[in-house]
């Protein structure tokens, strides 16, 4: 199977109702990278990795893969900042991608129990999504996107609600894609998490990239005054 | 202001188009406002009954005289006749022939098994065609099939009739004033057991004293006045006429 | 399929003369069936809200019967209102029998119940999203139905539409204690009974494309009064 | 009052004595409706989540045609299937006039637009939830809609109740294509119109009566069937 | 105005179909502390706070404040993990609360306005609540539950979404509160967050409450071995 990636935006713009809230963007996202994108509340992340995974309408520019849009949406998932519980198990929310793609009921049944136990939520596999603990949530959602064994995954803020021993193991697992090729982008405001993991950096201020780089690179010597007074947590 | 009265009359009064013709006319004699109700005969009765109307004009002779014996209504004033058709498709399946009467002619069509609608709805028509039935000593319910009882006015019957092409007693102003008539025609008339008389009675005001006394005389007055004889004689469609005016003044 | 075609033209003559019978009774058939749906709101809405927030032992039960009511014959509705307003009646000094305003009363009755029960389907969902926001500032019920009822505003206009449309298309009841009185309480559709009655089909089907178009209209009307479909995902 | 409570009487009487004609037409009764019910249903709730769905350049009007299409009058849809099943209409050769399934298909056209409206409704909450994840997912339409009606089951037994509460009590189209006849077509509520007409008030009370038991009766079995009022809020 | 506190929680239970959510609890929290509520995903910290807050019933026990239930209801507030947006703009969000108090539209305006600057939203004052980015929806939550003053504010992971600079924003407010005597409850899974601001912590585990204590005390030497193995962000 070819690669889906790379991922390109040119010149993309994301208006609502004449507000502009991203753009211009140029950018690709290269196979295997895990990039982490970072940048104050309302800088536009949320609305950049939406409109790479295709669940926001570019206003104008092109968003290009190595495939067709079609293959490539099949081979990505995502992870929202806000998991979304289907009204139903947890068992039956794990189950569902598998379903969508005719996987047979008990080899389902099978990886739902195997990636339970991964987030260490094997106990609750009866119970009611919508019901579950805000941390928990964020787990079943990375797991949902994960158990596609997608070739891209984008993860809005995943360790926001979490505990440490949680944190550590999606990073763990995110750690683990990442050897496995698979590429990551993923935003978050933990900025010793994107440290850890990140290869490349995406800083964004006011609806731009800002600032982009190798994640050495970036941590070690920002380039322009803004990423380096946001990476000391002041004003932008 | 113009003063206001209501009378409940059946459907097949309605239906007629009579009521289109006479009603400005009383207005204009009379300054009477007459809004009428347009129900089933059973249906009337019981408006009358309540106090809901004020005179009723209805065809169904033995459930007037109850009607008044009991005390609901002054008296009973007869005002004119019309009389009933037997409708059945035009090829007629049944063989019907018109010198036989009625009664003959109904028990060829239950010999013949051939479709007929019956109202079923205990309305003066409905009232008629089982007091028929009786003369040529049969009782619709042991009828099969090819018996629609179907319980509903003159015209939703009418349309049932139409619709399977079937056999129906029905007042002649309300044929005449048909329009989904299909492949249905008259296949027999003219029999004095046909005949159809239409009455007034004013409500009892001793019962409810609310009525409209003199609006209901008034009207009963100019119901059988010069006036009203000539435009009911004079009302024809297609030529035909509908009622015979029959009033004693 | 002819008479459908005679339908429409006599529909379009209808129309295009401006006849001023037609007019009279469209008219009545509006007002009838605003006041209807205006009053119907103004008790479904709140009730259907109530029923949304309120927890008590016999929630279900409420409710199945509220759905149940939504089946309520018309004929009946209107034989009950009928014998309550009669002359004979408790109501008969009221002298309401065959008025508008009677046959405001019976549709008011048969459109409650499924103005509410849409209501309060609508409104559960939005309690749910609410549920512990408006407990947390220690709301009472009345502000809490007003909340809802202003948030929800949108869904509730299907409720209230589906009132309309029950009430501008009912003739069983209507015709009961309206008594399709020339003048006087004829509506659209009691005037299509009474042709359809006499055999006049293409008059008949001419009225009720009158009356089909009447409710597009209202449901124009409404929907870019309301700009139901912008917002969020629209 | 009085007559209310014989008619109160006359269902008591009714059903305890099991009156067989009055078994026979409540079976035809709850068949027709049902069945219409059950067909409406299938097509009217893909039909609603489709269009909760979809994005197009007429949506608003599409819904705003729905909305009034909830206000068709019985009566003409019963005209216009009365002439399209008539022998000289274009089906006439079906022979399905004045049959129970002239009837079931004059109550789908009305209860039709009814349940895809309260229908689109309830689903358009639920997508505006599940919205990025279905997408995300990269679901087929099909799979939507699919997944919507499962998961908004709930909300949609009251569209499709409403739907049978619209049909139960119709009278003036299944009157028109049914014809009422005695032993064939004749259910509740024109057994009770021809009551009224009749001037038999307390029978026709008595048959209303037993047809609210039997909206209740189904109601109350949908509710226990559906579980509809347990889970997360209630 | 006497004080609602110290609230009491006496051997309280919230059960969910037979399951125990967080059970036994005694636990009293006294006036003008900022107590942080830490504690594995799924330990019962969001559940325990509802209870307090009245949000969910108790199934057994007793809650008590020092005056009557529904004073103590009108002086607290609530700042949920997902934030509630109204589908209001921003600044109905905000003059809500003041609205139910009958507080006259310009005076509630006014203060709109006065939270939305501390917020750093002024800009976004006339924009659907609904719409806001994730961390932004989480800053309207803060500022609507304080802009009714309430005596004993409840904090549910309020800087999960936020980014450095909002986090210390909020920090900001809170230690003004607590310098105002007035009364926080906040759960956080941020321990430097919970270090810099907490008087006294409250660790939980699987539903109870595992060790209690003055914060300086219980950071530098937690009583019991599951509390010193969360604060190295070991398995618990
Ligand atoms: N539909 C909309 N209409 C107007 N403004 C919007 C809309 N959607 C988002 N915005 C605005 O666009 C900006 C970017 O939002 P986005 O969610 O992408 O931010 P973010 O970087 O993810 O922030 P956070 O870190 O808080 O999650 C925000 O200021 C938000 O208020
Ligand atoms: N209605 C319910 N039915 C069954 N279990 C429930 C219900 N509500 C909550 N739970 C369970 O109770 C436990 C405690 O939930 P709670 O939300 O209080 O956790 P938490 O400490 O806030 O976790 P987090 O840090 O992830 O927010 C969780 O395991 C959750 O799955
Ligand atoms: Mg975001
Ligand atoms: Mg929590």
């Amino acid at each position: 199977m070819s690669s889906i990636l790379p991922l390109t935006l040119s010149n993309a713009y994301v208006k609502r109702r004449g507000k502009t809230l991203i753009g211009p963007i140029d950018l690709s996202i290269e196979a295997a990278e895990l990039t982490i994108i970072i940048g104050p509340n309302g800088a536009g992340k949320t609305t950049l990795m939406r409109a790479m995974h295709g669940l926001q309408r570019l206003t104008s520019g092109v968003l290009e893969f190595a495939c067709s849009i079609d293959d490539a949406r099949q081979a990505q998932a995502f992870v929202p900042q806000n998991p979304i519980m289907m009204r139903r198990s947890l068992r039956n929310n794990l189950i569902y991608p598998l379903q969508l793609r005719g996987v047979s009921k008990s080899a389902a049944n099978a990886q739902a129990d195997d990636w339970a136990q991964r987030i260490n939520l094997r106990h609750a596999l009866d119970q009611s999504a919508p019901n579950l603990s805000g941390g928990e949530k964020q787990k079943v959602a990375v797991a949902r996107a994960l158990i596609r064994e997608p070739e891209l995954v984008f993860l809005d803020e995943p360790c926001a609600n979490l505990d440490g021993h949680a944190t550590r193991d999606i990073e763990t697992m995110l750690l683990a894609e990442r050897a496995a090729r698979r590429t990551i982008v993923m935003s978050t405001h933990n900025l010793g998490q994107a440290r850890r993991l990140a290869t490349r950096v995406i800083f964004m201020l006011g609806g731009c990239v800002h600032e982009t780089g190798r994640a050495d690179a970036f941590f070690d010597a920002p380039q322009t005054p803004e990423a380096a007074a946001f990476l000391t947590g002041d004003i932008v | 202001k113009a003063e206001t009265m209501k009378l409940a009359v059946t459907t097949s009064f309605h239906n007629s188009g009579l009521s289109d013709i006479l009603l400005p006319v009383i207005k204009e004699d009379t300054g009477l406002d007459v809004q009428l109700l347009v129900v089933g005969t059973g249906q009337a009765l019981r408006l009358g009954e309540a106090g809901d109307v004020d005179a009723i004009l209805v065809h169904s002779r033995g459930a007037e005289e109850t009607f008044v014996e009991a005390g609901f209504g002054t008296h009973r004033r007869e005002i004119m006749y019309n009389d009933f058709v037997l409708i059945g498709p035009k090829s007629n399946p049944a063989g019907l022939a018109a010198p036989d009467g009625i009664v003959a002619a109904l028990a060829q069509i239950s010999q013949s098994k051939a479709t007929f609608v019956s109202r079923d709805d205990e309305s003066g028509t409905h009232k008629r065609e089982m007091s028929l039935w009786r003369r040529a000593g049969l009782n619709p319910e042991n009828f099969g099939p090819w018996y629609n009882a179907v319980g509903a006015g003159m015209g939703a019957a009418l349309n049932t009739a139409s619709g399977l092409s079937g056999h129906i007693l029905s007042d002649r102003a309300s044929w005449l004033n048909f329009g989904n008539k299909a492949d249905l025609a008259i296949l027999f008339e003219g029999d004095p057991l046909l005949f159809n008389q239409y009455a007034y009675i004013p409500i009892n005001p001793k019962k409810h004293p609310h009525v409209k006394q003199d609006p209901a005389a008034q009207l009963e007055n100019w119901l059988v006045g010069d006036r009203a004889k000539g435009l009911i004689n004079a009302y024809t469609i297609n030529g035909e006429v509908l009622f015979t005016f029959n009033a004693h003044p | 399929m002819d008479n459908i075609w005679d339908g429409i033209k006599a529909a379009v003559y209808l129309l295009v003369t401006f006849d001023r019978d037609l007019m009279e009774i469209t008219l009545r058939s509006l007002q009838v069936t605003l006041s209807a749906v205006a009053i119907s709101s103004f008790v479904a809405l709140p009730f259907g809200a109530w029923l949304a927030i309120r927890r008590f032992r016999l929630r279900r039960a409420a409710i199945a019967v509220l759905n149940a009511l939504m089946g309520l014959p018309p004929v009946v509705v209107g034989l009950v209102v009928y014998l309550l307003l009669s002359r004979s009646g408790p109501f008969g000094v009221l002298d309401l029998l065959f008025t508008p305003a009677a046959m405001i009363i019976a549709q008011v009755i048969i459109i409650t119940p499924l103005i509410a029960s849409i209501a309060h389907q609508a409104i559960r969902e939005l309690w749910a999203e609410y549920h512990d926001l408006l407990i947390s500032m220690n709301t009472t019920s009345g502000q809490r139905i007003r909340t809802l009822i202003w948030d929800g505003r949108r869904a509730l206009i299907t409720a209230a539409l589906a009132g309309f449309g029950r009430a501008i298309g009912e003739v069983g009841a209507i015709m009961i204690v309206g008594g399709n009185i020339d003048h006087a309480t004829r509506v659209l559709t009691t005037a299509i009974a009474l042709e359809t009655g006499k055999g006049d089909f293409a008059l008949a089907l001419g009225l009720g494309f009158v009356l089909i178009f009447l409710s597009l209209l209202v449901n124009f009307a409404t929907h870019a009064l309301g700009r139901t479909e912008r917002g969020k995902f629209w």
